[in-house]
């Protein structure tokens, strides 16, 4: 009869002392603008194109989960807004015309600038 | 006679000013000190249980605006003031509007009954203690005011719940008050004070059982975490105050932080002495100073007292808050009916003995 | 384990889908007593229903039933084939109750009409939609999808 | 007179309420809508509504090919990516029958288990929310925050991994991440001992989950319901150990089993198969550290070409419960079908079920600990 009553208050006072221990842990706040993640040369962030590799011939368009993201004419076209960072364009690619960089930070107030086009030669 | 009112009356009284005007200033005066007196703990409670709970979950919580985030609760005041208010087609306009002011009115009253210190004291009534819990008792109205006009069915389950749970959570509270009643004698807070003057007559050692039921209870009272059903943000959205945006909904908030500060200090001033030091002197006593001077000091020491055993309280309640999950309405209510008034009326059974032999001896 | 079954029922023909599931065509009209002779018999005892698949082979649907025995561990397929013309067959909901929402899934995006079904009405798309997507003339940018536009 | 979803015109009692919950609601996971008829606070009835997120993933399938595919397959269960690879990946390999090579299995599964982990820390976190405690969730999401720190460092990505590829996997793993998954594992029991300390037996959460919710074994298997959720009823059905894929044949683990699933079982399968996932974690770490010279992760297949025929059924124990992919293939570059058989809508199914009876408050409880995901029921 009192342990019945004697445990639960046991096990509400550990709840209590287990939030307590955790507050004088390390904090984990990182501040984003100031402070960022170290990233690894594997991140996928946004797609560096190299036209002194390029040789068109268009698998980077062919892979591309998301269609349209990627269009070969007289540029090469990448549109961000619709890009979802497989960088399978790049895996694929035979000459090593495309790279990966570690930039992540493309929002922008006009969906215009995250297209981009650049000259083949 | 507080020394403060002696003080101002006295200088007034030599330029010359009629006597009901003086009677008025002091009334203003004192308005202003319990409003500021109120906003100050809001701003500070609401942005320090952010503070709190962020140190719990190793977080840093609010660190942009100002110093270390000082100013956080003040900029996130004015936003909310600059919000549009929105009123629901279909509601109840008249009870819409009134509710918030029914929940924040009598909150802002209860302050001028809570002795801050032994001159700091509006209005010392003689059954401060049953006034206190009505005028406590109003703001359930408003929630469920704002419950029913809001024409939501969330809120309507929101305001039911409030109602059902202030029922049964001051049966308890108010078998404890009558303990305290017999240990003291007295109806009068400031009464009930003077009586806990040193450390080992403060109410809570007699009456430790009757400080965890109220403690606990007026947790279900002020909505706090494991009992927050009116407004259980993961079943009713935001229960009573869905409807509620600006102006409005920053009154059910404000009310709930103000609430919350006043509550610790009745808690405090019942059980735990009120301003009463717990080493039973005061800074001021032991220095020979004139008597007015003297008494200034005392009074902002006592005050100091007041709000430290306050913070105490409410440094548990924030403490409750990050450690618990919500409680199920019909539990709680189980809680009290079942476990709480039985051993209310155990503790007053003991505090009668306790205080048959006090008086003996 | 499946001889009783293949001499009581007509099979009409025997796949495999990889890994090692047993597929088994079968007639439209024997469905609800093979899946409740599968269910309930002691060989068998296909307590499960794990989905039904439903695709579009151009000219005419196939049903696959995808059964799983917690008993013996194993799993089987039972097929049929239906017309193009009359997507109609019968509801299993009664044996097996996952077969509700896989059913009005299957006619949300098939078109499929399951007879006796307790609550046929679209599940994944909005009642407005025109069209049964999963279908191959539905081709993307059809016209039909232009509901979504005004 | 109400209006019930159909938008027909119903007569409702005079003592019931229909309450519309989600598909904005802070507790719905995401965009689930269920129409909840009430008497006072009692359910009476739950009629779940789907399809607020629905992707056309199945349709999309068909204009793909399987390699433009296979980033968008980590999307239909984005907490548990890894699995809905696998079960892609497993039906194609099937269909072109290779066999991959033994590193990349060990990290097939190590990469899976680590996911695992990391989704039902999710589940937890929020689930203690749904319930009404805040810290959890934090707790929660600092250990889960280590796995996809670990995961960005090995694919690139936090939760769209992209990282399986036909034959193997696409990146070795190198020895620095594998001290630091030791690492997290070591961690993780603690983390894990001191989540049990805060819920387990806390006598408000036991209140909560308590002999709510029961799910009876018969209506476990009628309604197809798989994973944490049925082993909670006492069925042992896990198909690591029923049909062992990967190495799960050379590992050491046992599968937690209840005796009756309410809400509380359900959090106690959850929370013992993450300390089981952590000894698969330990085994699979300790062998690759033995093995780190092995440079064989994948049978060089060209993806480009794949041209497969016949039908395969991948099938993974996924977090939620058993995840099938159905491939019909005919020959060309695209799949004629994909069919994916995803546990959360089974489960969703049977809500009405489960919490038929019980109160709004406990429709949480119950709703939280089925451990539904919306992406995954809406595909």
């Amino acid at each position: 009869m009192i342990k019945s009553f004697i445990y639960p208050i046991k096990e509400l006072i550990k709840g209590l002392l287990t939030v307590l221990k955790n507050g004088f842990k390390e904090k984990v706040t990182l501040e984003y603008p100031e402070k960022k993640k170290v990233l690894n040369n594997n991140f996928r962030g946004k797609i560096k194109y190299d036209k002194t590799k390029c040789i068109k011939c268009k698998i980077c368009q062919k892979v591309c989960p998301a269609k349209g993201t990627i269009e070969i004419n007289e540029t090469f076209k990448i549109d961000y807004s619709q890009c979802i960072f497989c960088a399978n364009c790049v895996e694929f690619c035979p000459k090593g015309a495309l790279t990966i960089t570690k930039e992540y930070e493309l929002a922008t107030n006009n969906k215009n600038e995250l297209i981009f086009n650049e000259g083949i030669n | 006679m507080s020394i403060f009112h002696l003080i101002f009356v006295e200088y007034l009284l030599k330029l010359n000013i009629p006597e009901w005007l003086i009677f008025m200033l002091w009334q203003i005066i004192y308005f202003i000190f319990i409003s500021l007196l109120m906003i100050l703990a809001v701003l500070f409670l609401v942005l320090f249980e952010r503070k709190y709970l962020a140190f719990f979950t190793r977080r840093k919580g609010p660190n942009r605006v100002g110093l270390y985030g000082c100013l956080q609760t003040v900029a996130d005041g004015i936003k909310i003031l600059f919000k549009e208010n929105i009123m629901p087609k279909n509601a109840d306009k008249f009870i819409y509007f009134v509710a918030p002011i029914i929940v924040f009115a009598p909150i802002l009253t209860v302050y001028s009954l809570i002795p801050f210190s032994s001159d700091i004291n509006s209005y010392k009534s003689d059954i401060g203690i049953l006034l206190f819990m009505a005028i406590l008792s109003l703001p359930i109205a408003g929630v469920l005011f704002a419950g029913y006009s809001s024409r939501n069915k969330y809120s309507l389950i929101g305001g039911m719940r409030s109602c059902i749970q202030a029922i049964s959570s001051e049966i308890p509270i108010f078998l404890t008050l009558a303990g305290i009643v017999i240990l003291t004698g007295s109806m009068n807070l400031s009464e009930i004070v003077k009586a806990q003057h040193s450390f080992s007559q403060w109410n809570i050692f007699p009456s430790i059982l009757g400080f965890i039921i109220f403690f606990i209870c007026s947790l279900i009272t002020l909505n706090r975490i494991p009992f927050d059903f009116p407004e259980a943000e993961s079943e009713l959205v935001a229960g009573y105050n869905s409807e509620y945006s600006g102006m409005k909904f920053a009154m059910f908030f404000l009310g709930e932080y103000a609430l919350t500060f006043i509550f610790s200090a009745y808690a405090a001033t019942l059980f735990l002495g009120g301003y009463n030091s717990p080493f039973g002197f005061y800074i001021a006593d032991l220095f020979d100073l004139t008597l007015i001077t003297g008494e200034i000091i005392r009074n902002i020491e006592q005050f100091f007292w007041l709000i430290l055993k306050t913070f105490f309280l409410i440094l548990i309640i924030m403490w409750i808050r990050a450690a618990y999950p919500r409680f199920k309405t019909e539990k709680a209510l189980e809680l009290c009916w079942y476990i709480f008034i039985p051993l209310a009326i155990f503790n007053l059974f003991v505090l009668c003995i306790v205080q048959y032999f006090r008086g003996s001896l | 384990m499946f001889k009783e079954f293949e001499t009581k029922f007509d099979i009409l023909n025997k796949t495999i889908i990889l890994p090692n599931i047993q597929e088994f065509y079968i007639k439209k009209e024997n469905i609800k007593e093979v899946l409740r002779y599968l269910k309930n018999s002691p060989e068998t005892i296909f307590s499960r229903l794990d989905c039904i698949i439903a695709k579009d082979n151009s000219k005419n649907f196939t049903v696959s039933y995808i059964l799983n025995s917690d008993t013996y561990n194993t799993k089987c397929a039972i097929s049929y084939y239906l017309d193009y013309e009359e997507a109609e067959t019968v509801s299993i909901s009664d044996i097996y109750k996952n077969a509700t929402w896989d059913e009005r899934e299957i006619y949300d995006l098939f078109g499929i009409k399951f007879n006796n079904h307790p609550n046929l009405k679209r599940i994944l798309l909005p009642d407005s939609f025109k069209g049964n997507p999963l279908r191959k003339d539905y081709i993307a940018n059809d016209e039909r999808l232009k509901w979504n536009n005004d | 007179m109400m209006k019930d979803s159909n938008g027909i015109m119903t007569k409702t009692s005079e003592r019931t309420m229909l309450i519309n919950i989600g598909p904005q609601h802070p507790s719905t996971h995401g965009v689930l809508r269920m129409l909840v008829t009430l008497s006072g606070e009692q359910i009476i009835k739950i009629e779940p509504i789907i399809g607020y997120l629905h992707r056309g993933m199945e349709k999309m399938a068909e204009t793909r090919t399987y390699l433009q595919y296979l980033p968008i397959v980590d999307r239909i269960d984005y907490l548990s990516g890894f699995f809905c690879s696998y079960a892609y990946i497993s039906a194609i390999e099937n269909l072109i029958n290779t066999d991959i090579p033994i590193k990349a299995k060990y990290i097939r599964t190590l990469t899976m288990e680590m996911n695992r982990i990391s989704s039902h820390l999710l589940w937890l976190g929020c689930y203690l929310l749904d319930l009404g405690a805040t810290s959890p969730l934090f707790y929660t999401f600092i250990e889960r925050e280590k796995i996809l720190n670990i995961f960005e460092d090995l694919t690139g990505s936090r939760m769209m991994y992209n990282y399986y590829t036909f034959g193997g996997v696409k990146r070795d793993i190198d020895k620095e991440l594998l001290i630091r998954i030791k690492k997290f594992s070591k961690e993780f029991l603690k983390a894990v001992q001191e989540y049990e300390d805060l819920i387990t037996n806390n006598p408000i959460f036991l209140t909560r989950t308590k002999n709510i919710g029961i799910l009876s074994k018969e209506d476990a298997t009628e309604y197809s319901i798989t994973g944490a959720n049925l082993r909670a009823c006492g069925i042992q059905k896990d198909l690591r150990k029923d049909s062992p894929y990967l190495i799960y044949n050379n590992l050491e683990f046992s599968v937690p089993t209840g005796t009756i699933s309410n809400s509380h079982s359900r959090y106690i399968m959850r929370i013992k198969e993450m300390k089981e996932s952590n000894k698969i974690i330990n085994q699979c770490t300790d062998w690759l550290l033995s093995n780190i010279e092995d440079n064989e992760i994948n049978t060089k297949i060209n993806p480009l070409t794949i041209k497969p025929n016949g039908a395969a059924l991948g099938e993974v124990e996924s977090t939620r419960g058993l995840l099938q992919c159905y491939i019909e293939a005919n020959g060309t570059e695209f799949p004629n079908r994909i069919k994916w058989r995803t546990p959360s809508f089974y489960a969703t199914q049977a809500i009405n079920t489960i919490a038929k009876g019980f109160m709004i408050p406990d429709l949480m409880a119950i709703f939280g600990s089925l451990d539904i995901i919306m992406p995954e029921v809406d595909r």
